[in-house]
């Protein structure tokens, strides 16, 4: 591991770096993107070499305070993990080059720097640690961290917001982490790692569960998501890009070392993850299709691909439970083939929310069109981007959906439960994937396509330099997963391979079905030139004139009468309503001669309603009643003291 | 001689007092160095008591000495600065008490004798009220009222505790001299129930002094109306003291075998505590109460860590160490806050990332730090004592820990946040010095440095602290 | 061979087809109707034309029409008609097709956002709306035909001995499944009574309006895909309905293609009789589609032990 | 012996009373000085403190110096200095309080009967009082609105403790180092709450703890 703790070493340089040259911006910034860069380059060296040439797990132990050691193994799922951590935050780093260009702010800059590399480092240990102290530890470090990353922007009130709610989630998260690992130690009395499975099989579900609510609030399941829409368009785009690339992906990371550390074959674990799986990718979706802020969609869709990958580890789980081999080896493979899949056009969609938000300086969706036409390549991009994510072929996200059906049909001859879960997974994996086609239409079509809204919008140009060549690269490599799938999928099989109760499942029956996956897309690719050109044979010497749109009759149509995206969604919306309920303000129309009437919708987040009614509110409410007890008095006071006294005496 | 350790603050308080102030201040400065060695020697079991029926130095004493010593020096460097800049009326007055306040919490960390552990106690009320009332504003003498008077009230209860205990012996026909380490050897003979009685006034009144719920009252007024160095001694130092007197009593009654019912006792305060504690975190407009609550708070932690035993233990005796480390490097800071906005009010703050770098840094790390984030030491404590609670199975009351722990950082982290980040137009009133900052710092970075690495000998001691009680790493 | 020549036949026959339904609503209504040949007539004027441009539409404007008809294409390559092998199949195919059909429909939207037009936003936001629903029957369908006979591609379901048809011992759930599937047809293909493509009025329309400023060989390309389309639906209910296989490959053409005809014929008929459902009535429409596919596979739990 | 340390005990137990009963300041103080010098006086009437020695003299004559005339002294002087209303004003009236007094006697009487321990010499008139003054101690600090007289409820209370404190242990623990230092502690507690009550009054020109109200949550 000496090549993991090196490039640790240099990500960390990278990170001190600009703290100590804050004065010459352009210099640190520089200095830090190679140092990061050259880091993560080694890093995902080291992480790849393990993954192509499998051998015993590398380890390093090292004491800590007398009683802990800090213990780190790296095995194939870690080192999968250590893929998009090392891949996607080098180019975040590489994008926030030209993103962060305000030299006045030169310190803030700096510390932004230092954070993300501590985050980075945190993410490759939390990836990395094999003991209960040294997981913990990269653990909060990973969550403090991202909340100065969250804060950045702090004079905004709605940044400020965003951070406490995250800072809340990221706590109580770890709380419930911390409950489950001492749950275990309860049962092992050792922090280490490997003993997890000795314990019984009740306590297991106990702590499964516990965990899987601290996960989950990191990697943001239905209803403990609610931090993700607001962190995430408050933070910088590059770490918007990070921390829903990669960071929350270390929850679900969480979740399957628990679930393989615990190494029970029980339906029941399989049964909550693709549930709460199913529920969180559906609605996060529908929560994303309702909502008009770039930002804000696109942390709903990382929700609702937590759902994909969460309904990927469900059926795996499923398949270990049945002993269903395929169906296992598939789901899981999935799960991780769309981790890694998310990571890269999840990023590349918020960097270029990011690139729209730096030069058009709004990220409402219902303010901008047009876009295409001036910044070509972050429309260009952020289009693959959009086709990637809804699943769609010959790009990078269909390839890891496609696993997850495998897996899923191969659960479709089980009998009852099984069944039914795997027919739910099926159906829901297809109604995300219809509604993610539907939301990413929305953004494409309406901030890229058409006339710009609004005049911030008609007066963006192109982002700079080292901006476009990342998304550039993460556009190719979504194409290139697409079209050539065998080697990534292979990557997420060797990643799978460390996983217990898995079986030797030969999975070369699928790596032909792969290639006749990537032979059709392929072909589809040669059918498209073929038809392209034939199109432009048909166009050869014709007349090919430009006028307006037609306006169905209307002679003098504006700009402002483009279809806007909430409308767009609306009866999408209404079509879940009971779960998604829709605020309207409309000021109505008094006067007989009415003035400006002003028309808002919003989508509501039941999860985010219910848990401020039903439990923040009351709760207030509450502690708030409780304050009568500090009342001055002193005589009371001492009141309170006697009154100690008679109880503890009564109870003695 | 072990005595030393309390004797020469005395004297250098008594010295200060009558000597001009400039002199007093060096006095103070150096008497700290010479308490910080003096407690060295003691940690190293280099001096012996001379009294030995009233003082020895006890493993748990020592700890908590040294804490005591280590960030005395420190508020000291503070308190010149501060002093010189809020041009105190009666500064000769507050230095002496300064120090004699040193000295009766020196002493109550080497008191073995069971009276003279409750006179030391006191004694540390009576000194540190005009530390409290120094500006004598009018909230300032409600607090030291209310301080003076419930402090008084129930340590007097722990006086009747330690008759009863002599009681005990007595029933128990056990003629040893009235002293925690002999009474140790001989717990077994000593009649339960008056122990138990005993120990249910003791633990009500130190605790009233170490501040558990419900008899914290006046800790909140106290720790938010005194100049912020005393605050600091006061959170970081006295409570810990008290506490040494519920752990020694403890100890006696783990020892008679009846650990369970203390306990419980313990649990129960801890947890009525950070109950407490998050009702009046949540929706605090006083920053230095919310530090305040804090501290009952972390109190709570550590009763409560005590009494589960095991890994528990160990993560309370660590949980100790960070707290005072930690909480007196924010009350430092809240010092700095105050001079720099002239408000104790949290709405009337805002910007301080902005306005108050040096101070936000140290601020906010303190919260991160109380808050059980690493780099800082309460993340381990936490865990430790999360751990030992469920190992020693006791799932109810560690819900009700770990849900109080959320609340508080939900409360705290909104009022941080407001004070560090929010909107603030006014300037200034007094910038940061160097002076006023380093402190904090220096106390930061102690907590850091030993949750990366605790020296062997320290180490020894918290543990040689806690197996009294059946503490330690194997529970 | 014969894979080939089936292909092409396909493609070719498509826009007859189509032609029936307009025929059939004609006679029903009582007028003559357009000539059969009506819809090659069509193509080839439009790809004779040249086109008019809208200012606001980008590169996405034209991609639009070759994506959506590649894809259909696409999906007419791994189909197998009248029992003849297609051209390509592999175990999994149909997943890849229905999204490929899926960007097809990616590109038709934007296509049509890119306008900037109100009403062609309209039309966009239904057909992403109403193709959710169908698209979740289409997978219900999928797994049912999955845990019938196992395989995974269009070729196994309708090829060989195990092929999936009305004659099968599941063949109470298949006629859920092929009413199910009309419905599904109905909608993906923009028919009475989910939309009215003769209607005059923008604001109804759903698939007609996305293509509003479409015109010339692109506006061709369109409506290739829309036939090709169609083709698709009513072969995979055909295939469901054939009977059986004959040792003559003509024969067996024959009758799939007359099978086919019929139920062309039964879409105008439906056509002429029912009026267009309001919009919101739609997806109770489609949902009922979904519930008769998904009651027909719980019940396999009965069927398959 | 016996008798005459019961009837000390009675004149205690009496001093309890009145002081509950009593409506002026001054009054207090003259019967906390009477009743400091009384407690002061238990230990030489009781079975167990046998050989009196030159220490136990000597520490008697300090005691009676310090609760008898120094601390009430001290309170004289307080009272006197800050011009204060002598009216106690009470939240509980003086014959509410009087009748809770003598449920205080009931219910230690009760008390000492239940815990029925082996006291040396069977001093059971010993416990009672030394319950009744602490809790009556406890409720002048409670029932009582000026911050003078809470100084008093403080002061009984810890004249019952003492009580206790001689009542139950032996004399062989009796350590007089520890005890003057006890001793000390209350005087400059009494002395601290003295100048803090002086500087109240100087800051709201009253010691009403009505006006100690404004530190709350």
């Amino acid at each position: 591991m000496d090549t993991f703790f090196l490039s640790l070493a240099v990500i960390v340089c990278g990170g001190v770096l600009p703290l100590v040259m804050h004065r010459h911006f352009t210099i640190m910034k520089a200095g830090c993107c190679v140092l990061i860069a050259a880091g993560c380059m080694l890093g995902l060296f080291d992480a790849l070499s393990l993954l192509l040439h499998p051998a015993v797990a590398a380890t390093y132990t090292l004491p800590w305070l007398h009683i802990f050691t800090l213990s780190f193994q790296m095995d194939s799922i870690s080192a999968f993990f250590l893929v998009p951590i090392f891949l996607i935050s080098p180019l975040a780093v590489l994008y926030s080059f030209h993103y962060m260009e305000k030299p006045e702010q030169s310190f803030r800059t700096a510390i932004n720097y230092f954070f993300n590399a501590i985050l980075i480092v945190s993410m490759a240990l939390v990836a990395c640690a094999d003991n209960i102290p040294t997981f913990a530890l990269a653990w909060e470090i990973m969550s403090i961290s991202s909340y100065f990353l969250v804060v950045y922007d702090y004079q905004n009130k709605d940044t400020r917001q965003a951070g406490y709610l995250y800072f809340i989630f990221a706590q109580g998260g770890a709380m419930f982490l911390f409950a489950a690992f001492a749950l275990i130690y309860s049962y092992t009395g050792s922090f280490a790692f490997t003993g997890f499975a000795a314990i019984p099989d009740t306590v297991k579900l106990v702590v499964f569960v516990l965990a899987f609510i601290g996960f989950g609030s990191k990697a943001g399941i239905f209803p403990l998501h609610i931090w993700l829409p607001y962190a995430h368009p408050a933070a910088p785009s590059h770490i918007s890009a990070v921390m829903s690339g990669v960071m929350i992906k270390m929850g679900i990371y969480g979740i399957i070392r628990i679930y393989a550390l615990l190494a029970v074959p029980s339906m029941i674990f399989g049964q909550i993850v693709l549930i709460v799986g199913m529920v969180t990718g559906v609605l996060g979706v529908v929560y994303a299709l309702g909502n008009q802020d770039v930002k804000k969609l696109l942390a709903y869709s990382s929700v609702e691909n937590i759902g994909i990958i969460l309904i990927g580890l469900g059926v795996g789980m499923i398949g270990v439970a049945t002993g269903t081999d395929a169906m296992a080896f598939f789901g899981f493979a999935g799960a991780f083939m769309h981790v890694f899949n998310h990571s890269i056009f999840k990023s590349l969609l918020f960097m270029g929310a990011g690139a729209v938000l730096h030069k058009a300086k709004t990220r409402s969706i219902d303010q901008l069109g047009g876009l295409l036409k001036r910044m070509p390549v972050t429309g260009r991009t952020f289009l693959i981007g959009s086709l990637a994510i809804s699943g769609l072929p010959p790009f990078s996200g269909f390839i890891g959906e496609f696993l997850i059906y495998y897996a899923s049909f191969q659960g479709i001859h089980l009998q009852r439960t099984a069944f039914i879960l795997s027919a739910l997974a099926i159906i829901s994996l297809a109604v995300i994937g219809g509604l993610a086609t539907a939301c990413f239409t929305k953004v494409v079509g309406l901030a890229f396509l058409g006339e710009p809204r609004t005049d911030k919008a008609a007066h963006a140009s192109e982002v700079g330099f080292s901006m476009q060549l990342t998304m550039i690269f993460l556009a190719a490599a979504c194409l290139l997963i697409g079209v050539l799938p065998e080697p990534f999928v292979r990557l997420a099989f060797k990643g799978i391979a460390d996983l217990p109760l898995l079986g030797s499942y030969n999975p070369d029956i699928f790596i032909d079905i792969l290639r006749n996956i990537a032979k059709t897309a392929a072909l589809f690719i040669a059918l498209f030139l073929v038809v392209s050109l034939f199109r432009k044979l048909l166009y050869w010497r014709k007349e090919v004139s430009a006028g307006p749109t037609w306006g169905c009759g209307f002679t003098r149509p504006t700009v402002r009468m483009q279809y806007t995206g909430t409308s767009y969604a609306a009866s999408m919306i209404d079509f879940y309503r009971p779960f998604v309920p829709v605020k309207t303000l409309y000021s109505g129309i008094r006067k007989i001669f009415p003035g400006q009437t002003t028309y808002h919708t919003e989508v509501i987040d039941v999860a985010e309603t219910n848990m401020h009614e039903k439990i923040v509110r009351p709760l207030f409410k509450l502690l708030q009643m409780l304050h009568w007890i500090q009342h001055g008095h002193i005589q009371l006071y001492i009141g309170y003291i006697v009154l100690t006294i008679v109880v503890m005496l009564l109870f003695l | 001689m072990l005595e030393l350790v309390f004797l020469i603050p005395l004297f250098a308080g008594i010295m200060a007092t009558f000597l001009p102030v400039k002199l007093g201040r060096v006095i103070l400065v150096i008497t700290a160095l010479l308490h910080v060695q003096l407690t060295g020697m003691c940690w190293l079991k280099i001096s012996a008591p001379m009294f030995d029926d009233y003082f020895r130095a006890t493993p748990e004493g020592t700890l908590v000495l040294l804490v005591t010593s280590f960030i005395f020096l420190f508020i000291s460097i503070y308190s010149v600065s501060y002093m010189r800049e809020t041009e105190m009326e009666n500064e000769h007055v507050f230095i002496g008490c300064m120090l004699f306040f040193l000295a009766a919490m020196s002493m109550v960390t080497m008191a073995d004798h069971l009276i003279v552990l409750w006179i030391a106690i006191e004694a540390t009320t009576l000194v540190s009220a005009p530390l409290i009332f120094v500006h004598r504003s009018k909230e300032a003498l409600e607090a030291t009222w209310k301080y003076v008077l419930i402090c008084s009230v129930g340590i007097a209860l722990a006086l009747l505790g330690s008759f009863f205990i002599t009681l005990s012996m007595d029933i128990g026909q056990v003629d040893v001299p009235l002293a925690f380490s002999a009474l140790q050897a001989v717990a077994a003979n000593l009649d339960p129930v008056w122990l138990k009685a005993g120990f249910v006034f003791v633990v009500i009144g130190y605790g009233t002094k170490m501040g558990l719920a419900p008899m914290h009252t006046w800790l909140p007024d106290a720790h938010s109306e005194s100049p912020s160095p005393a605050s600091a001694l006061l959170s970081g130092a006295l409570l810990n003291c008290a506490f040494l007197g519920v752990y020694k009593t403890h100890t006696l009654l783990y020892a008679a075998g009846l650990g369970t019912y203390s306990s419980n006792v313990l649990i129960v305060f801890g947890l009525v505590s950070m109950s407490v504690a998050a009702v009046f975190i949540m929706n605090q407009t006083d920053y230095k109460r919310m530090l305040a609550y804090s501290s009952i708070e972390n109190m709570g932690i550590i009763a409560f860590g005590i009494a589960i035993g095991g890994l528990g233990t160990y993560g309370a005796m660590l949980h100790l160490i960070h707290h005072s480390l930690i909480k007196s490097s924010l009350f430092l800071s809240s010092g700095n806050i105050l001079l720099g906005y002239g408000t104790k009010l949290i709405s009337k703050t805002g910007n301080m990332a902005k306005l108050l770098p040096k101070t936000f840094l140290a601020f906010f790390a303190g919260f991160a730090g109380i808050s059980g984030f690493p780099p800082f030491g309460i993340f381990i404590s936490e865990l430790l004592i999360i751990i030992g609670a469920f190992r020693s199975g006791r799932f109810v009351s560690i819900g009700i820990f770990i849900f109080c722990l959320i609340l508080i950082f939900a409360g705290a982290a909104r009022l941080v946040m407001r004070m560090s980040f929010a909107q603030h137009d006014e300037d200034i009133l007094v910038q940061e010095k160097m002076l006023r900052i380093l402190p904090s710092y220096a106390l930061l970075l102690t907590s850091a440095i030993l949750c990366v690495w605790l020296p062997e000998s320290l180490y020894q001691t918290i543990i040689n602290a806690i197996t009294a009680i059946g503490g330690g790493l194997n529970g | 061979m014969e894979s080939i020549v089936s292909f092409c036949f396909a493609i070719l026959a498509a826009p007859l087809l189509s032609a029936i339904i307009m025929k059939v609503k004609a006679y029903i209504a009582g007028r003559k109707g357009p000539p059969i040949l009506i819809k090659y007539y069509t193509l080839a004027k439009l790809f004779k034309k040249g086109s008019v441009y809208s200012t606001s539409s980008s590169f996405v404007f034209k991609l639009g029409p070759v994506v959506s008809f590649c894809s259909v294409v696409m999906v007419l390559l791994f189909f197998p008609f009248a029992g003849i092998k297609p051209l390509l199949s592999f175990h999994g195919d149909v997943i890849i097709l229905l999204y490929l059909m899926g960007l097809g429909r990616f590109f038709t939207i934007i296509a049509a956002l890119d306008t900037a037009s109100p009403f062609e936003g309209m039309g966009a936001a239904r057909e992403a709306y109403f193709s959710t629903l169908a698209e979740a029957t289409l997978f219900v369908i999928l797994l049912l035909f999955y845990r019938l006979n196992g395989s995974f591609s269009f070729a196994a379901f309708f090829t060989g001995t195990t092929a999936i048809n009305l004659w099968s011992p599941a063949a109470s759930l298949l006629l859920l499944v092929i009413v199910a599937l009309f419905v599904v047809l109905l909608t993906e293909n923009s028919r009475v009574p989910v939309d009215d493509p003769a209607t005059h009025l923008e604001l109804t329309m759903i698939h007609e309006v996305m293509i509003l400023d479409h015109s010339g060989p692109d506006l061709a390309l369109i409506e290739l895909g829309a036939y090709l389309k169609l083709f698709f639906y009513s072969a995979f209910i055909t295939c469901l309905l054939y009977p059986f296989q004959l040792d003559n490959v003509y024969l067996n053409g024959l009758i799939f293609y007359g099978i086919m005809g019929m139920i062309y014929v039964l879409v105008g008929i439906t056509e002429s009789i029912m009026a267009r459902y309001k919009m919101n009535l739609v997806p109770k429409f489609i949902l009922t589609s979904f519930a008769l596919v998904f009651f027909a596979t719980i019940l396999t739990m009965e069927f398959v032990k | 012996m016996i008798q005459l340390s019961d009837a000390i005990l009675s004149l205690v137990l009496l001093s309890v009373l009145l002081s509950l009963s009593s409506n002026r300041l001054m009054g207090l103080v003259r019967i906390m000085a009477f009743q400091g010098i009384l407690v002061s006086l238990v230990p030489l009437f009781l079975d167990q403190h046998q050989g009196i020695g030159a220490g136990s003299i000597l520490f008697l004559q300090i005691m009676i110096l310090i609760k008898g005339i120094l601390i009430p002294g001290f309170m004289y002087i307080a009272v006197n200095k800050v011009k204060m209303r002598t009216e106690v004003e009470p939240f509980v009236g003086y014959h509410a309080s009087l009748f809770t007094g003598l449920a205080f006697i009931v219910i230690s009487a009760y008390i000492t009967e239940r815990l029925n321990i082996s006291l040396p010499g069977g001093h059971a008139l010993l416990l009672i009082t030394a319950i009744t003054t602490m809790a009556s101690g406890l409720f002048l600090l409670m029932a009582r609105r000026k911050a003078i007289t809470q100084v008093i409820g403080y002061l009984m209370m810890e004249n019952g403790i003492y009580l206790v404190g001689a009542a139950l242990a032996k004399e062989s623990h009796t350590q007089y180092v520890v005890e003057f230092g006890v001793l000390l502690d209350l005087l400059v507690g009494v002395m601290i709450m003295g100048i803090v009550l002086h500087n109240i009054n100087s800051a709201f020109d009253d010691v009403d703890t009505a006006l100690l109200g404004r530190l709350k949550d």
